[in-house]
């Protein structure tokens, strides 16, 4: 059982649903009849990947949480391993998502909302980064850290509302793929490349989670050979 | 003691402290009218120009900024005299001293837009603002209660770190955007196109929804964030 | 002041004010308090010496719930400081070299604040009492900012002691204190002594012994010697020494 | 957009997106076994260090 949650096992995992997902998603699924046309291909992988970055700030959460129940470091460290992970997925989103904007609007950039609710989600997990650097002592840099990723979390969403209020008319809301319905083929590709992508998140959680565990160890080894 | 005796006795302290140094008000007063002279300079592209529409935005940015600088100094006292160790040493739930800081804060702010507002409204709107002003003023407390609780919150986990003030705009700015974004689209509804209560209905309703969130939040967390 | 403000029901002269059993505190892996078990009856007078960063002021802000250690069990006045925290805060005044006071406001107002947060019922009769005895009377409008050293410390002990504590904590009381303010806090000291339980963390050999009636030496976050008071200050500077690795500090 | 110059815009980010994983996934396997091996070696120094610091205790 324990073989089978492994980080490597988990990554061979997320290999073979990304493999399988990206075939059945380049070769199988029709190509959008739409305006889209081939770069619908893109959503196979941005939305998997958008989903992926706030599954990693969703474990960041709970994290959080644990760890102001618990006050053990543990979940600290899981938190901030959690939040580098969500951000890195965050960041591909917005690359994705700007090459999405070229290939079907012609710009690198539009203000379309959630784009935008991904560029500040973006800042605010950048903020966490700032937090955890100017807090020296140890507890209570895992508390404000805990505390902030609890507040950021339930942000994100009502940001995600937020960005619609903004007056209509001013950008052209071009971005309807997900809202109508999807082919069956279509939604089995997608189904797929999101369970990889979760996965592959998943193994890299875990590694980078050992990494700081095991550097806590060290360093405690350290100071009990250095003192 | 009951909590509300107790939350009196810290505005009471606070309010004092204030109005005899007024080192808050003074600094976010002239923060407020500097940035009006300012906004006029950096938006009219030419000389007729209706800044109607920028009101709601300057307005918010305005305010944000102004409570920043207020929210620096609000805790400011509390950590250099060590005073919050005694505050802590007294048998008060850590949320009374969240409310107390949140009205405090609030006190401040209603103070600078009383000065502010008329001006603002005298300068860069034109036509018509009191059938609007039940509206604006719906928008102004709504928002201003969400400001200044996040804010608070926020204020009391950087005031405990390394670099304190240039820390506190990279927490609150991020958070604090749904919310200037529905006052300041809320607001130029108003200023601009007449709007009531009624039309920005949706509007308020989401700031309230804010509002709630995270005064629950606080609520979760501020032991946290005030303790150790 | 009458004695019987202290008193509660069934209270017996040797009760346990303060009962620490098997005290940790770690801040974050640093593990400054390794298992610390000591008591004091009610109306004892306990001195805490050791050297910088042995843990003696994260002992005394634990038992004011200033920190929370999460293994150990700690009870100050009959409750435990986790579990039920407001009637320790209660019954606990407690006295540090920074005055904890507002330097913007008056002294009257400041102690007006503190009694309001405790709830002292007699506010204004009892404030007038407390500035009287510390002769501060004269000054009660002014602004703290103007205080000496001194004048503060001495506010600062009105400010402890204003709601009537069982229990005082006191962080090193004579640091930075001029001779004439250090007499006032003996005097003031002497004058409250019967009536209540006291818990002082020092580096003043001779302050210690004086007050003291159980002597303790902390270091590395461990109790590395306990005694009843009794002791001239020869023989315990030579016990401190043998004890602390770095006893030149005396 | 013709169909040909969509699919390599796609392509060409998916096979990056997909490297940077790959990669990030193979330095941090790399990291846990370096950091795993520092952990064996610091724990037999110091169970050496307790056995000898064992014995003089004993005298």
């Amino acid at each position: 059982m324990k073989k089978l949650v492994s980080a490597p096992a988990l990554f061979l995992w997320a290999g073979a649903f990304l493999i399988v997902g990206l075939l059945l998603a380049f070769w199988w699924a029709p190509v959008d009849a739409s305006a889209m046309g081939f770069s619908q291909k893109i959503f196979y992988y941005h939305a998997p990947i958008a989903e992926t970055s706030l599954v990693g700030f969703g474990v960041a959460f709970a994290a959080a949480v644990m760890y102001l129940r618990t006050q053990d470091l543990k979940w600290d460290r899981l938190g901030y391993v959690s939040v580098r992970l969500g951000l890195l997925f965050a960041v591909l989103v917005m690359f994705t998502g700007m090459i999405w904007g070229k290939s079907s609007w012609g710009v690198w950039w539009a203000w379309e909302p959630r784009l935008t609710t991904f560029l500040l989600v973006c800042f605010l997990y950048a903020a966490y980064f700032v937090l955890r650097s100017v807090v020296e002592e140890e507890q209570r840099r895992a508390t404000y850290a805990a505390v902030f990723a609890v507040i950021a979390f339930i942000d994100v969403p009502i940001t995600w509302f937020a960005t619609r209020l903004i007056p209509e008319g001013l950008h052209p809301v071009v971005f309807k793929a997900g809202d109508t319905g999807m082919e069956g083929s279509m939604f089995a590709s997608f189904m797929i490349s999101m369970i990889g992508m979760t996965l592959l998140l998943a193994a890299l959680i875990r590694h980078g989670w050992q990494i700081e565990l095991l550097k806590d160890r060290v360093t405690d080894l350290k100071s009990i050979l250095g003192g | 003691m009951s909590g509300w005796g107790q939350i009196g006795a810290i505005l009471r302290k606070d309010l004092i402290r204030e109005l005899r140094t007024r080192d808050m008000l003074v600094s976010m007063a002239l923060f407020a009218l500097l940035a009006m002279v300012i906004f006029h300079w950096a938006f009219t592209v030419r000389g007729d120009t209706d800044l109607t529409y920028f009101t709601g935005g300057m307005l918010w940015v305005t305010f944000v900024f102004a409570m920043l600088l207020g929210l620096n100094r609000s805790f400011a006292q509390e950590k250099d005299e060590h005073c919050l160790d005694g505050l802590l040493l007294c048998p008060v739930d850590r949320v009374t001293i969240f409310l107390a800081k949140t009205v405090g804060n609030l006190v401040f702010l209603l103070i600078i837009q009383a000065v502010a507002v008329p001006v603002f409204v005298l300068f860069f709107v034109e036509g018509g603002f009191l059938e609007g002003l039940p509206a604006f003023l719906a928008v102004l407390l709504l928002a201003d209660l969400g400001i200044c609780a996040l804010g608070t919150l926020l204020a009391t986990i950087s005031m405990n770190t390394r670099s304190r003030d240039l820390l506190l705009p990279i927490l609150f700015l991020p958070l604090i955007v749904p919310l200037l974004v529905a006052a300041t689209s809320a607001t130029t509804l108003v200023l601009a196109d007449g709007a009531g209560v009624r039309e920005i209905g949706g509007r308020l309703l989401f700031m309230l929804g804010f509002d709630a969130v995270f005064l629950v939040v606080a609520w979760g967390t501020y032991d946290f964030a005030i303790g150790e | 002041m009458a004695a019987a403000h202290y008193r509660r029901d069934g209270a017996t002269p040797l009760e346990i004010e303060i009962e620490v059993e098997g005290l940790r505190k770690t801040f974050g892996r640093r593990e400054v308090l390794k298992g610390l078990t000591f008591s004091v009856p009610r109306g004892g007078f306990l001195s805490i010496f050791g050297p910088n960063g042995a843990g003696k002021t994260t002992t005394l802000r634990v038992l004011a719930t200033l920190l929370t250690a999460r293994e150990g069990s700690v009870k100050v006045a009959g409750h435990d400081v986790r579990e039920d925290p407001m009637p320790v805060r209660r019954a606990v005044g407690f006295i540090s070299h920074n005055a904890m006071l507002y330097p913007d406001l008056t002294a009257q107002e400041n102690l007006r604040f503190y009694a309001d947060m405790y709830g002292v019922a007699d506010r204004e009769a009892r404030i007038t009492e407390l500035l009287e005895r510390l002769e501060l009377s004269a000054r009660r409008h002014d602004a703290v900012r103007a205080y000496s050293k001194g004048m503060r410390q001495r506010l600062a002990i009105a400010r402890a002691i204003l709601h009537r504590p069982r229990v005082l904590l006191l962080d090193e009381p004579h640091s930075g204190l001029d001779p004439r303010a250090v007499d006032i806090l003996d005097g003031l000291l002497t004058d409250i002594r019967e009536e209540h339980t006291f818990v002082m963390v020092t580096h003043d050999i001779a302050k210690g012994l004086e007050w003291g009636s159980q002597l303790m030496i902390v270091e590395g976050g461990r109790i590395v010697y306990e005694r009843a008071a009794g002791v001239d200050r020869d023989s315990f500077s030579a016990v401190y020494r043998e004890h602390v690795r770095d006893g030149s500090v005396l | 957009m013709s169909i040909e110059e969509g699919a390599k815009y796609v392509a060409a980010a998916y096979a990056i997106i997909l490297a940077v994983l790959v990669a990030y996934y193979f330095m941090s396997a790399r990291r846990v076994t370096v950091l795993r091996r520092d952990v064996e070696l610091l724990e037999e120094e110091t169970k050496r260090r307790r056995a000898s610091a064992g014995g003089a205790d004993a005298d």
